[in-house]
């Protein structure tokens, strides 16, 4: 058992960015490269996607709340590549660009931040609450730390029944000071279950600091406490968190939860609506320089994985998708309030209230006749 | 028919379904090495090994939701929370979670879960070991709650809820668990949501759940016996959803009704009941529905004040007596009948 | 008299109790450096450093019941829970020891303690974010619980919460944080513990609280000026302790009342408020009371829906007139009046 | 920051049996002398004390649940030796000891087991729930962990005012497993707070070891998880612990919290109804052998500092404590059911509901003239 660090440690707390190993190699094959540019691809896609939500819910298309992944594209890529469709995954509130990557259709993950029938939740959860059975992601979660304990009892039931599979959930850092993740990760040590338990560590939940709210801030290292495995990674080099997923998954799939902290960036505020004025400018400028998206493209020019006319193919390629998406979320149907009620139990039940806030619990009948009455 | 305790009801019932379904399995604190705080698990470990009997760290949420999550790949675990009081602790992930999750996501998964508790009081356990707060699942739409009052009732409620697809609250009570009575001996599960008429009478109605339709019913008998007085009961068995038909229906008949609870009255179960009576048998009412229910304090442990604060045989045959004298006094007033 | 906004006169309020009691602190996700979810407390770190405005890790048991602990040792926390639906998280601290600790150990200490928290519904928050849980506390025997609906008393009642030695559960509305009226300059704290007809009439009794009361005081108006009719309306303010003199008062003159709540129907706050008026003005009633309250469903993300689920300025006028039908059918058939 | 063993470590996960250093000196100055004799005397008052209660709920004098420190006697004496009358202390249901020794009269703690209004929480709280404002004992708690975030808030309105108190927050190896803990222990750490949070290790919550538990079972480890500091000590040496208590408590003092692992033993059933049948007799046989007041006592002759004579007035003494307490208790009057509403609220509050189950919400009125009354 080991808990260690993939990556230096800087005062701030989190990894120094860091060029993978194998990123580095001059010759690559076919399959690396297309590993490289598919990686590549789907950060873009994010990208314009969740810039593309902000728009939308500026323009009112989207209501609630509204949290988006820029800055942590790398992360949300490099995890997933690790996972085989089989595997379940459980996240929060901040999770389009995991459905997207996790292969849902990203006009349905549109059509459920625009509140329709054709989204993946039929338009009942919107942003922080898309589920999708068949790809087998079992939901955002908008209470912090509530998917904790779910995505524990879901590798329970695969321990249970003897399979393969293993289970991904995600939290972000400020999530690891609630009391369900400690629950969550001394049963699953103490059962052995096959999960991996993610900090998204964006360094800020809300406004407050990982410092400020986590009395060690080296989150990987509560893994300790129930004698689990853990790692730190790099969250803004995809190549670097696809290897540490992989390993990750591999001793989950061996029957050892695993802790891995991926230590990343949240481009700008906690929700759309937030202008994030606890950041100094300097912080803001920090942040663009280490744009995940920008730095990794830039490398695979460097590299001479992507040329600039490759890079231009992607984007309108990318463009298009999101365009495509927003358009088939504006044309799918609102749902309709006839069924409204339609999702109150899984299996019928008498005396079921269905009524509108609008309808009397009794329908007025005949007056009884007072001297039947009485 | 078998006669056997309310205990045994629920321990033959938990065995059977084990048998009968792999995925049904239990998980709780103490439920295994010590057979259960009330004893309800004894032998299922052994008999049943450590996959299907889980001992659990003393986590309620850790272990609510991983059941909640068990249950939304298919399982069907059968919680034990040790008693209602200690369900606050997983009151997020029952409300929040598995009441949510079949509708917040469109309907694509359910959870087939049962989480077992007792409520109760009267055992001097003190201000947070004896409370009743079942209000805070009936209060939530995708929970179903039931309330056996009786061993037959807490098999077949039990077989119904741990074949149903939705959450199920199932609660008992500490001071039901030895209490006696017949049991079928067929596996038919009772229908969730319906409340059961268990005396016929026409009178006064009077309505009680768990603990409190054993009260109701006592009274019914004793002032059949001392005064002749024709009382129905009726035993609410689903907290949620409430079976207001059958309750309306009752009160069509005789006019009057009394609430028996044995949780605190300001917004507590009966008040729901109540609120209900006095408006789908509005006409028909000829006194104000009487609650009975425990003083609104948090529990003293001294046994003087313990009992003081809890509903009693007596209070409700006050209630009942002073109810008649309402309806009385109002039928000599307006002059009919 | 100056007019505000309720966040104003809550952020005020705040102000000018820190400045004036240095035992007064706040505690909450959030409320120094972000400047409070909602900005009650913007500035108010700035001004008064760490010591008294800490933003806490996500904890909220943790915080809370350290609050709670703070407060047994004579301080009087603040502290905010985000939205109620958190408040779940806290349960077991707020229900099993704030609530507990002066009775269980026989009035020995008390817990000022106030926890403001937000309620509300109709923002596309989903069905975890969107749910109106007041009846969790207004239950519960050694809280207080208040809910005020305008700005000027939202300071009053807060002055009120924060001097009380008890806990204090001080419900808000995402709703009302930008609505305006007139607060009294001067800082005289409300009563804990009464209700406020808002406005008096004689045909029926609206009775509403918080975002709830405006609805109710809306629908008045407009059936003031549209049709002629005197309804009162009765702003409860307080949930627990329930003035139930006030309502009764109240339906005692106008012989019909309906409740608009946000919460859920069965079970909900209405419950009991309907329960009580028909106890208590059993015989002054001319119609059943009812009950307007959101559908009983996890309330859906998508518009249409969720608009259908909450209650509507509407729904409460096709409630007020299908009482006062029912009224006049009685009437009729009785013949009286 | 360091976080230590005090104890070597068995594979049982508890320390053996160690004689403490000073113990083992030969010449003693009279001050010594009289604090070993002292914690033998405490440590006898409390084995005999919890025999009486053991005796008194069988005989129906004492009701509900009923949890003894019988086994922990050279815990909480250790324990609280270090402490200052300013200091507090919160502690779970299993407390009867720990009121005794922090000085409350044991008459009162009888007085509350028995359920009279001379019991230290005038018989509202009961064998779980003893509190104390003057000696400065703010609980026993029955919800497991339920003490812990009150003693951090505790700690932290010490720290809010200057004040040099420290508090001492004892709990069970069952409670480090439940959220609060977590919660509480990063919040502490994260403020400075001045508190010692002690795991009292009897090695079973119920009939559940530690090891089926806790996935690490050295329980005082889990304080890595907030860079706090923390060690392990035997629990079944009053002066080991003492010691261990001593140096936590100054830790605390100094504004850093602490985390203390008293290994310990549960003599009889986790309640006094429960028979322990999960208990093999060879364990039984163990703890016996182990009993820490038989082996200081023997201790304390073997070295030279008690006779036989000194443990027969020791005991003769602390008998008649015990008798007397159970005297007293038993004169004491039952509250009043006149005062069952006087403590629903520390101000009073108009609408208070202060009805007795039997009474109606609404006392009968004249019906209203029908005229009139429409
Ligand atoms: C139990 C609970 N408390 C508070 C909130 C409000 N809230 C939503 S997101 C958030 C910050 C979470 O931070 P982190 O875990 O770091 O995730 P990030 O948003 O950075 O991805 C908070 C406090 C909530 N949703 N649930
Ligand atoms: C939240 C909660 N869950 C369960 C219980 C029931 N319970 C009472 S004591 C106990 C075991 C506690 O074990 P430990 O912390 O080791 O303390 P010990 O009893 O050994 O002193 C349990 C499970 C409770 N009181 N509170
Ligand atoms: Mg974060
Ligand atoms: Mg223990």
């Amino acid at each position: 058992m080991t808990n260690q660090m993939h990556a230096p440690r800087t005062p701030a707390g989190r990894a120094a960015p860091k060029k993978s190993t194998r990123a580095k190699a001059a010759a690559r094959t076919p399959a690396e490269v297309a590993r490289l540019v598919g990686f590549y691809r789907q950060m873009l896609l994010i990208r314009r996607f969740e810039e593309r939500t902000a728009r939308s819910y500026t323009q009112a298309l989207i209501g609630g709340y509204c949290h988006l992944n820029l800055g942590e594209e790398a992360a949300v890529v490099g995890l997933l590549s690790a996972l085989s469709p089989t595997d379940y995954l459980f996240t929060n509130y901040r999770e389009h660009g995991y459905a997207i990557i996790r292969g849902i259709d990203p006009n349905r993950v549109m059509a459920e931040l625009y509140g329709r029938t054709d989204g993946v939740s039929k338009g009942w959860g919107g942003s922080m609450h898309m589920f999708d059975r068949g790809h087998r992601l079992l939901g955002g979660y908008g209470i912090v730390g509530g998917q904790v304990p779910l995505a524990t009892g879901a590798a329970l039931a695969i321990d249970y029944r003897g399979g393969n599979e293993i289970v991904m959930c995600t939290m972000g850092d400020g999530t690891a000071n609630i009391g369900a993740f400690h629950e969550s990760l001394n049963i699953a040590a103490l059962w052995k279950l096959p999960i991996v338990y993610v900090i998204i560590n964006n360094r800020l939940g809300m406004g407050t600091s990982v410092e400020r709210s986590s009395a060690e801030p080296e989150l990987f290292r509560r893994a300790t406490s129930y004698r689990m495995e853990s790692s730190r990674v790099d969250g803004l080099d995809p190549i670097a968190v696809a290897d540490a997923s992989a390993h990750a998954v591999a001793t989950a799939r061996d029957g050892h939860p695993y802790l891995l902290e991926v230590v990343s960036e949240r481009l700008r505020g906690h929700s759309v609506v937030d202008p994030a004025k606890y950041r100094t400018e300097a912080e803001v400028a920090q942040l663009r320089e280490h744009d995940p998206v920008v730095t990794f493209g830039a490398r695979l020019v460097r590299e001479g994985v992507l040329d600039a006319d490759a890079l231009a193919a992607i984007e309108l390629e990318v463009t298009a998708r999101v365009d495509e998406a927003a358009a088939f979320a504006e044309s799918s149907p609102a749902p309709d309030v006839a069924t409204l009620f339609d999702y109150n139990y899984a299996s019928a039940v008498p005396n079921d209230s269905r009524r509108l806030p609008g309808e009397p619990l009794f329908e007025p009948e005949p007056l009884p006749d007072p001297g039947e009455a009485t | 028919m078998t006669t056997m305790t309310y205990r045994q009801a629920l321990h033959d019932t938990l065995r059977a379904e084990m048998i009968r379904d792999e995925n049904v399995f239990l998980m709780g604190e103490e439920i295994g090495v010590f057979e259960g705080s009330y004893k309800i698990t004894a032998g299922l470990l052994a008999e049943f090994g450590e996959r299907r009997v889980r001992d659990t760290p003393i986590a309620e949420e850790g272990f609510t939701g991983a059941a909640i999550g068990a249950a939304m790949l298919g399982l069907r675990p059968v919680v034990e929370i040790m008693t209602i009081n200690f369900s606050l602790l997983a009151l997020d992930q029952i409300v929040n979670h598995a009441a949510k999750i079949y509708g917040m996501f469109g309907g694509q998964t359910s959870v087939p879960l049962v989480i077992r508790t007792p409520g109760g009081g009267g055992q001097q356990l003190g201000a947070t070991h004896s409370q009743n707060i079942e209000l805070y699942y009936a209060f939530v739409p995708g929970l179903k709650v039931v309330a056996p009052s009786t061993p037959a009732d807490a098999k077949a409620l039990l077989l119904a809820a741990i074949r149903d697809d939705d959450p199920v609250l199932f609660l008992e009570n500490l001071a039901l668990y030895n209490t006696k009575g017949d049991v079928p001996d067929d596996d038919t599960p009772a229908e969730l949501g319906r409340a059961k008429i268990t005396r016929q009478g026409r009178d006064l109605t009077l309505i009680g759940y768990s603990r409190m339709a054993h009260v109701a019913a006592q009274v019914a008998d004793q002032l059949a016996a001392s005064e002749g007085l024709d009382i129905e009961v009726v035993d609410l068995r689903s907290l949620r959803p409430l079976d207001r038909p059958a309750i309306i229906e009752s009160v069509k008949k005789t006019h009057a009704a009394v609430v028996v609870e044995d949780d605190w009255l300001t917004y507590g179960i009966g008040a729901e009941v109540a609120a209900t009576i006095a408006d789908g048998a509005f006409d028909y009412l000829d006194a104000p529905v009487r609650r009975v229910a425990m003083a609104e304090v948090p529990l003293p442990y001294a046994k003087p004040l313990e009992t003081a604060a809890l509903p009693s045989v007596d209070d409700v045959i006050n209630a009942v007596h002073q109810t008649l004298d309402a309806v009385g006094r109002r039928h000599q007033k307006v002059g009919h009948d």
